[in-house]
């Protein structure tokens, strides 16, 4: 924690304009990643933790936009000279952010099934990316392939390398997705859901390798999940987001054992437990995630909260306020709203 | 894969026998023979014709046998490579329809070309840049070539070209070309000759391309693949021609069997106005005259392209996109 | 040439339009003086010296080729050009539609007649027989050839020709199972009589006058080598030649072997095709021009001059002046007529479209040529013709076969109309009786007989005959059932007339009668399909041919086909006997022939009153030029007549000799 | 298809938010709902459905006789309507003095400036039956006093002077409705026949498959020259023509077959059919009530998408002879009369009727890409 953050995410708002109306899949996130270190965003489906990571990336799809905020890399420039750059405010289609993307964050995601080309062999794909980021040769590539291949735990290389996707597994081709993102050793690493279609024993051998890697080329990892269980395995840090917003941040510890945001506190009752009672029901969460266009007034949980305030939570929009020097929370039971404003 | 490709070959031929019954069949349909037709023209250019003359000429050609003998001795002709006597132009089929058909080639594949050169960009467009003003524009502008009556197209181009611009007039050739030797010269000529046949054949069939191109592109694009690429850095026009564009040419490589049987009767009316010395025409005057084994010919011709065709194109397939080529292997 | 050629607009005053004042004679400028070529018969003027084409010399002088005095006969065919003695050489450039068009080059290039008829069809004249001679009853016919006479392969041309193609050819009942009749009189045919190498006699069993008039027609059967060749007539054919194909001279093992190597279904199929002047490049020929390139395995079609041609011009130059004729294939008609437009024909009114006249005019000055019409001189140039034999429906055959249904027809229809609309206004309405001109006219009152435009005339008629009456939308109605009285008007598509879009008209006109006639196209082998076995109601075609109404059989008897026209054809074996008028007309069309000239002549002009009072043929309009009539003539082509005769007899425009027409440099 | 959702949007909140709507909507009204959205295809549906009420209105649209002919009223050209007369709103055209000019032999007419022909509305002209019930003789305009087809002439006339406005109202009738038979009966076979070979493959998989095969490699021409040729003779032209386009539908099932039978090979395997055959339902029943449904869309589309085919192959095979002739009044027939270089060149406005053929057929073109795309659930 005491240097500066390699990332930090500053009040991210990602709105996709439709025809119904804007939605604000990200509405003024901010986090910070640091240097080796994992941060791990959790969240229900349609919370934005996706949008976020595309947002990073750059790669948000029309009708999608980045309308606000700051995403600043730390990194060195063409000099040498350590600097910093806002990624929302690069041309998504520019050489520079194409040099970032693959090259210095790299994207691992949760559909191993579909995520590479039918069309050309997994070998192709990575040289490919190499070549793309860094001036070598075509056997200089595919030999750093191999390498990388070897590197990730699959089997005789040297002949999958020249393999079709589809006639992989599913665990060894996140093996070569995550080989492939590693290819041109990446500052941070975004796995968004690397698990999910993935069976359990696979699961497990998948983290295992991430936290090996990582431990090895002491990058960064942002793990985005909606698994409880992986976030306690993964993270060093946590991000809980909620309909677009942050709304409670902090160590991994600080969030497991003393969860401040009713929200945080409800995904954590609904992590089934070998210590839980059998047989008795897994608590869920009361209600469902509202329809997009009809966003909640005020706090946008509070028609989902157990804990909420009649006047209050339905009127005023809590802000992400620290509540000790590691941990944040938004929420209007540990702060009073500064000024009446409406929502 | 070979005994699949044997499997097929097979069928292929099954298929092209039923082709060759049918095809002498459906000449036979119409009442009246190539006598009957041969006397009606003989009647209106003006030339005197009595009854004799058509116990004649059937006796001559003999048409007075049963149909099923007729197509007997087709066959056995055929089986000797010979496949008859053009009964209208007097010489064996094969002298009539060798000379066209390779002018049918250059011509379709020319409006082939055409058709993709201008159907690929524009439905690429279309689908990355869906629901965009010019998304619809281009689109407007394929669907008007499938929606111009295209011998009507045909021939306000061809007035035009010779009231204001003084080009020749239909044909592939200029008349000092016609008979003259094969030289640089005279294939620069075809190709001055090419492109208004190309564009008025071609039009036809982009609307078709842009949507199959669109719809296909539009389901490739939304697939998770793209987004790696994405995220790997590349630009985004490397990106969608690796990879979704060439998903996306799937559906085109498979339809490829039934191109040139479909421009060679798609296009018989623009070749008839443009007057292109072409299959088409030829198979048109064929039918009129019932002059059968031309037509015969040019129809069994035609089927066993289409089944070749479809062949090769299945091998295309196999070639270009390895998951149906391990599924075979299989 | 009389008031007939003044064409004349119909104007009417019709709702608001007002007629204005127009010329009289509208389209008569673009009508010449009727002129031509003259074949001199004075020994005197037969020139001393020849010589040749320029391509023909080069080819004497490198030894490939005898000089021209031993190709040309002792006596060649002396011929006074329309204009002025020509220049040689070039490429005379026309459009043809494909291998059904050869006709196209059969009538420009084919002159090989035995006699020859000159360009006013009037007067006969010495050709490949140098002279004739006829007995005074007309039963005996002595001709002679030419000395040094030779085909266009060197080879001597000889009375054997003539006899090998009577006695091999015509009279092989293999080969030829159904003979033409001209060379027959009351059914029994000619004998002929080789009397020495250069002379031969046709006998005939009974007087046959109008023989000497065959034989000189460019359309006969009989006297016509390269138009006629291909079907196995023709009068004359190359020995030397044909015999290797003839099962009686060949060896039987190289027939063999040639008729499965060509795929020839039998040796008649072989000589056939062999014979053929407009397809064989190889076939020995007389006629002026011989085929070089043949259009089935080339783009173009291309004759080339016969170095041994037979005729000088009156200066002793060989004809043909022009060296080749090249047809360029035209898939489509607009294609062809475009193409004149623009100027790419040196001359050429086969398929030419009068309905494009305007275009042309338009165009004629940029296309550098002059337009030419040739209104024609027969009859009709659109006649509607009732289905004689129908009997499909009794009750619409039944009034098909009554005169006055017949009649009222031909009185319901407007052909002003007709001549307006299709015919620019060139034609005028009238029967189908040929033009005074024609030695048959049978007078002023069978013009517009049963014919000029009467619709209260053709109501009452109507009524007359039980047809009285008449549904809520004012259609007659059957006697038999009540229903609707409904007719078809069946017409070919692809001719060189709109019948199609006439028959519209006609259709319409004849709902202000009464009558529902639905027009119906078909395609053309199907239209003579449905004539062959009886199933025309009515249709629309023309006259054409009926110039000399004995000489040409097809459109002079459509009506009556088949069941009649058999009748006739085979005295009474098969088919149906007719009623009286028309077995009157027909035994006299049978027996024309055999009669002496003034007799023959009042026999035609009886046949011509006959068609006019029975409405076989319902005339609508005649005198225009829209059958082959409209000339598109490249200023530079020299000698082309400014009127010629449109007309099948004359192989328009092969009796005004193309031999002599040249290009101007 | 299945896995692949859109991950971009899949956070995007879209997708739940449609979910939240599916499990309440139909799939018409979801189909409806997507449909809306496409502009183009809503003007289009609007463009048919116009069309198609000219076709059952002709007559009362047309104000001349499409059949009479008038050979002092050939070829004139459209004729331009003064809406105002002296400052007042008084439509009128004028009439016309013709006649035939000596030199070019063209057909010139001029106006007549001293007869104004004021025109009116449901004025009486040429008899016929409304909606073929009704005699009546209103059209919707007219003149007063005299007969509409020797005064007004809005696009002006063909060579047979016969009123090319009121011809093109007429031609509506067929051209958009010929087709209908045969479109339909092609999708019944391509079902049938798909389904089939799609639900029991094996033999008789084979069997249909290389039957397709022979069918797709027979060029349609010769076909339809046969057919043509081998009609009964006392039919007329509409009904041969109809009675070909009922038996070129015979071959004419093998695109939609193809698909059809994919979509059951897919769907055999798919979970809900398993379901509902462990739940012992019947075999027909399952084809009808859940197999079918399931792709109803895309034959929905198929079908939108074959009936320009038909307008056109009407206009193709008039050209060619082979389709509609006169007397039958088609689009066909009426582009046919102007396929000639004197109409380019001196009588263009017989080329208006290409006009309704190129609208007609990209509306039908565009509401076929707007149903589909509505369709397609995954669009």
């Amino acid at each position: 924690m005491t240097n500066s953050p390699i990332l930090t995410v500053d009040n991210l708002k990602t709105y996709f304009f439709t025809d119904e109306g804007a939605v604000r899949a990200v509405d003024g996130a901010s986090f910070e990643v640091h240097a080796g270190k994992t941060v791990g965003i959790v969240g229900e489906s349609g919370c934005g933790k996706s949008v976020t990571a595309l947002s990073i990336l750059r790669i948000v799809q029309r009708p999608g936009r980045i309308v606000e905020g700051a995403i600043r890399l730390r990194r060195a420039d063409a000099s040498g000279k350590r600097g910093e750059v806002d990624l929302a405010s690069l041309d998504p289609e520019g050489a520079e952010i194409r040099a970032i993307r693959g090259g210095e964050i790299a994207l691992v995601f949760q559909e191993p099934m579909t995520s590479f080309s039918p069309h050309y062999t997994i070998g192709n794909q990575i040289v490919e990316t190499i070549q793309l980021h860094q001036a070598v040769g075509k056997a200089e590539a595919r030999s750093r392939t191999i390498e990388l291949l070897r590197m990730v735990g699959i089997p005789r290389p040297e002949r999958r390398i020249d393999e079709y996707p589809f006639e992989l597994s599913g665990g060894l081709r996140q093996r070569v997705m995550i080989a492939m993102a590693l290819s041109c050793n990446p500052k941070i690493l975004i796995a968004d859901e690397p698990t999910t279609a993935l069976d359990v024993t696979t699961q497990a051998q998948i983290l295992d390798l991430l936290r090996d890697i990582q431990a090895r080329t002491q990058m960064s990892v942002i793990i985005i999940t909606h698994d409880m269980g992986v976030i306690a395995e993964m993270a060093d840090d946590v991000i809980v987001m909620y309909l677009g917003r942050v709304v409670e941040s902090g160590p991994v510890d600080e969030i497991f054992h003393a969860p401040k945001h009713p929200y945080t506190q409800a995904l954590l009752r609904s992590i089934p437990s070998i210590f839980a009672e059998p047989r008795s029901k897994l608590p869920t969460i009361a209600g469902s995630i509202p329809h997009p266009h009809n966003r909640p007034s005020g706090c946008p949980f509070h028609p989902r909260c157990a804990e909420a305030m009649p006047g209050l939570c339905e009127r005023h929009a809590p802000q992400l306020l620290p509540l000790s020097p590691s941990q944040k929370a938004s929420c209007f039971l540990y702060h009073e709203p500064e000024e009446v404003a409406p929502a | 894969m070979l005994t699949y490709t044997i499997h097929r070959f097979l069928l292929a031929l099954v298929t092209i026998w039923a082709i060759s019954v049918l095809s002498f069949a459906i000449i036979q349909l119409p009442p009246g023979d190539y006598v009957t037709a041969y006397i009606a023209q003989l009647a209106s250019s003006g030339v005197d014709v009595t009854p004799e003359f058509a116990e004649n000429l059937r006796q001559q050609y003999g048409l007075d046998s049963p149909i099923w003998v007729q197509y007997m001795k087709w066959m056995q002709q055929i089986a000797r490579g010979n496949f008859g006597r053009s009964l209208e132009w007097q010489v064996p089929v094969m002298t009539i329809i060798g000379d066209r058909l390779w002018l049918t080639m250059t011509v379709s594949v020319s409006a082939v070309v055409f058709t993709w050169a201008l159907a690929l960009p524009i439905g690429i467009y279309s689908a990355v840049r869906q629901y965009s003003i010019a998304d619809y524009i281009f689109t407007f502008i394929g669907f008007i070539g499938l929606a111009v009556p295209s011998f009507l197209l045909a021939l306000i181009l061809m007035y035009v070209g010779f009231r204001y611009f003084g080009a020749n007039i239909g044909g592939l050739f200029s008349p000092e070309y016609l008979v003259a030797d094969w030289s640089l010269a005279k294939v620069w000529d075809l190709i001055k000759h090419l492109p208004l046949p190309a564009i008025i054949l071609g039009t036809a069939g982009t609307a078709q391309l842009i949507r199959i191109m669109r719809a296909n592109l539009l389901d490739e694009l939304r697939k998770p693949y793209v987004i790696t690429a994405r995220a790997k850095g590349m630009s985004e026009f490397r990106l969608i021609l690796k990879y979704p564009v060439r998903a996306a040419l799937n559906p085109f490589v498979s339809t490829l069997g039934y191109l040139f049987p479909f421009i060679i009767s798609g296009s018989i009316i623009v070749a008839l106005v443009l007057s292109l010395p072409t299959i088409g025409p030829l198979l048109l005057k064929a039918l009129v005259a019932q002059d059968m084994f031309l037509a015969g010919t040019i129809v069994l011709f035609l089927g066993i392209m289409t089944v070749l065709g479809t062949f090769i194109s299945d091998i295309l397939l196999m070639w270009i996109d390895p998951r149906i080529r391990f599924e075979r292997r299989e | 040439m009389s008031k007939k050629y003044l064409l004349i607009l119909l104007v009417a005053a019709l709702g608001v339009f007002s007629a204005a004042g127009q010329s009289d004679e509208m389209g008569s400028f673009l009508v010449g003086e009727f002129e031509g070529p003259t074949i001199i018969t004075d020994m005197e003027m037969m020139p001393a010296m020849f010589s040749e084409s320029p391509m023909l010399s080069a080819l004497v002088e490198a030894g490939d080729l005898p000089p021209v005095e031993e190709r040309l006969p002792a006596n060649p065919v002396v011929i006074q050009p329309a204009h002025e003695i020509g220049q040689y050489g070039g490429q005379w450039r026309r459009g043809y539609t494909g291998p059904g068009d050869v006709w196209n080059a059969r009538r420009i290039a084919g002159n090989d007649n035995l006699l020859f008829m000159d360009y006013t069809l009037n007067e006969i004249k010495p050709w490949v027989f140098e002279s004739w001679e006829a007995n005074d009853d007309f039963t005996q016919f002595t001709f002679k050839l030419r000395e040094g006479h030779k085909w266009s392969d060197g080879a001597p041309f000889t009375s054997d020709d003539i006899v090998f193609w009577f006695e091999e050819l015509f009279l092989n009942e293999e080969y030829l199972p159904a003979r033409s009749t001209f060379l027959s009189v009351n059914g029994e045919f000619a004998t002929l009589t080789q009397i020495d190498e250069l002379t031969v006699q046709y006998t005939f069993s009974a007087p046959y006058p109008l023989f000497l008039k065959v034989m000189a027609t460019p359309s006969s059967d009989i006297a016509n080598h390269a138009r006629r060749g291909w079907n196995g007539h023709g009068g004359y054919a190359p020995a030397h030649y044909i015999k290797q194909f003839h099962p009686d001279f060949a060896d039987e093992a190289e027939l063999n072997a040639i008729l499965a190597e060509g795929g020839y279904s039998n040796w008649v199929d072989l000589v056939k095709t062999k014979n053929d002047w407009a397809r064989n490049p190889d076939l020995p020929t007389l006629a002026p021009w011989r085929v070089k390139l043949a259009p089935a395995d080339n783009p173009v079609y291309v004759l080339e001059r016969n170095p041994y041609f037979f005729g000088v011009d009156t200066e002793g130059n060989q004809l043909p002046y022009i060296d080749s004729i090249v047809l360029t294939l035209a898939e489509d008609l607009e294609v062809l007529n475009l193409r004149a437009i623009a100027g790419e024909y040196d001359m050429q009114s086969r398929h030419i479209d009068l309905q494009k006249l305007p275009l042309y005019l338009e165009n004629a000055e940029r296309g550098d040529y002059t337009i030419r019409l040739d209104p024609s001189d027969y009859g009709a140039n659109v006649l509607l013709f009732f289905g004689m034999t129908y009997s499909a429906d009794a009750e619409i055959a039944g009034w098909l076969q009554n005169v006055d249904f017949r009649r009222a027809v031909s009185m319901g229809i407007d052909g002003g109309q007709v001549n307006e609309t299709f015919l620019l206004g060139l034609g005028e309405a009238r029967s189908v009786v040929p033009t005074p001109a024609n030695p048959y006219y049978p007078g002023e009152e069978y013009e517009t007989l049963w014919t000029a435009f009467d619709a209260e005339a053709a109501n009452q008629l109507l009524d007359d005959i039980g047809l009285s009456e008449k549904d809520g939308d004012g259609f007659r109605l059957r006697a038999d059932n009540g229903q609707r009285l409904t007719l078809t008007l069946t017409t070919p598509g692809a001719s060189f007339v709109p019948y199609p879009k006439i028959a519209e008209m006609v259709a319409s006109q004849l709902r202000g009668i009464g009558l529902d006639v639905i027009p119906e196209q078909l395609e053309r082998s199907l239209w003579q399909s449905r004539i062959d076995n009886g199933e025309i109601q009515m249709s629309l075609w023309d006259n054409g041919g009926t110039e000399d109404v004995f000489l040409h059989f097809n459109n002079t008897w459509l009506w009556a086909r088949p069941n009649y026209t058999d009748w006739m054809r085979s005295g009474g074996a098969i088919g149906d006997e007719p009623p009286a008028e028309i077995k009157e007309a027909m035994e006299i069309w049978v027996s024309g022939p055999a009669l002496p000239l003034e007799e023959r002549i009042e026999a035609g002009k009886r046949l011509w009153v006959l068609f006019a009072e029975n409405v076989w043929q319902a005339g609508i309009v005649g005198n225009s030029p829209v059958v082959l009539g409209t000339r598109v003539v490249k200023n530079a082509m020299g000698n082309v007549p400014a009127r010629q005769l449109s007309n099948v007899l004359c192989m328009t425009p092969g009796c005004t000799l193309p031999e002599t027409y040249f290009l101007k440099r | 298809m299945t896995e692949a959702k859109p991950p971009a949007f899949e956070d995007a909140l879209v997708a739940s938010a449609a979910e939240e709507r599916v499990s309440v909507a139909t799939q018409w009204q979801l189909m409806w709902w997507r449909f809306r959205k496409h502009r183009l295809a809503m003007i289009s549906a609007l463009v048919i459905a116009a069309f198609y009420l000219v076709a059952i209105f002709a007559d009362f649209l047309a104000y001349a006789d499409p059949h009479k002919t008038e050979a002092f009223r050939s070829l004139i050209a459209p004729q331009p309507i003064h809406f105002f007369d002296e400052g007042r709103f008084s439509p009128h055209v004028f009439a016309l003095i013709g006649k035939r000019d000596p030199r070019t032999f063209k057909r010139v007419y001029e106006p007549d400036p001293e007869r104004k022909i004021p025109l009116r509305f449901f004025a009486e002209g040429y008899k016929y039956k409304f909606l073929g019930l009704i005699k009546t003789n209103r059209h919707l305009i007219g003149v007063e006093g005299g007969a509409a087809e020797e005064l007004i002439f809005l696009l002006g006339t063909d060579q047979l002077g016969r009123d090319l406005w009121s011809r093109l109202m007429i031609a509506c009738r067929l051209s958009l409705t010929i087709g209908l038979a045969g479109v339909t009966l092609s999708l019944v076979l391509g079902v049938l026949l798909g389904g089939i070979s799609g639900l029991y493959g094996g033999a008789i998989d084979t069997l249909i498959q290389r039957v397709i095969e022979i069918l797709r490699s027979i060029p349609t021409i010769p076909l339809w020259m046969g057919l043509a040729a081998a009609m009964p003779r006392d039919w007329g032209v509409v009904q041969v023509y109809f009675a070909i386009t009922v038996i070129l539908s015979l071959i004419g099932w093998t695109d939609l077959a193809r698909v059809v039978r994919g979509r059951f090979l897919a769907l055999r395997e798919e979970d809900f059919v398993l379901a509902a055959e462990l739940a012992g339902v019947g075999q027909m029943r399952i084809i009808f009530r859940h197999m079918v449904p399931s792709f109803l869309s895309h034959i929905i589309a198929a079908t939108t998408l074959a009936l320009p085919n038909m307008i056109i192959s009407e206009t193709a095979l008039s050209f060619l002879g082979l389709g509609l002739r006169p007397p039958a009044v088609s689009w066909g027939v009426l582009l046919q009369d102007a396929q000639n270089i004197q109409t380019v060149a001196i009588s263009p406005w017989l080329l208006t009727a290409a006009i309704p053929v190129v609208a007609v057929i990209l509306a039908f073109n565009f509401l076929g890409d707007g149903l589909r795309d509505a369709a397609d659930p995954y669009g």
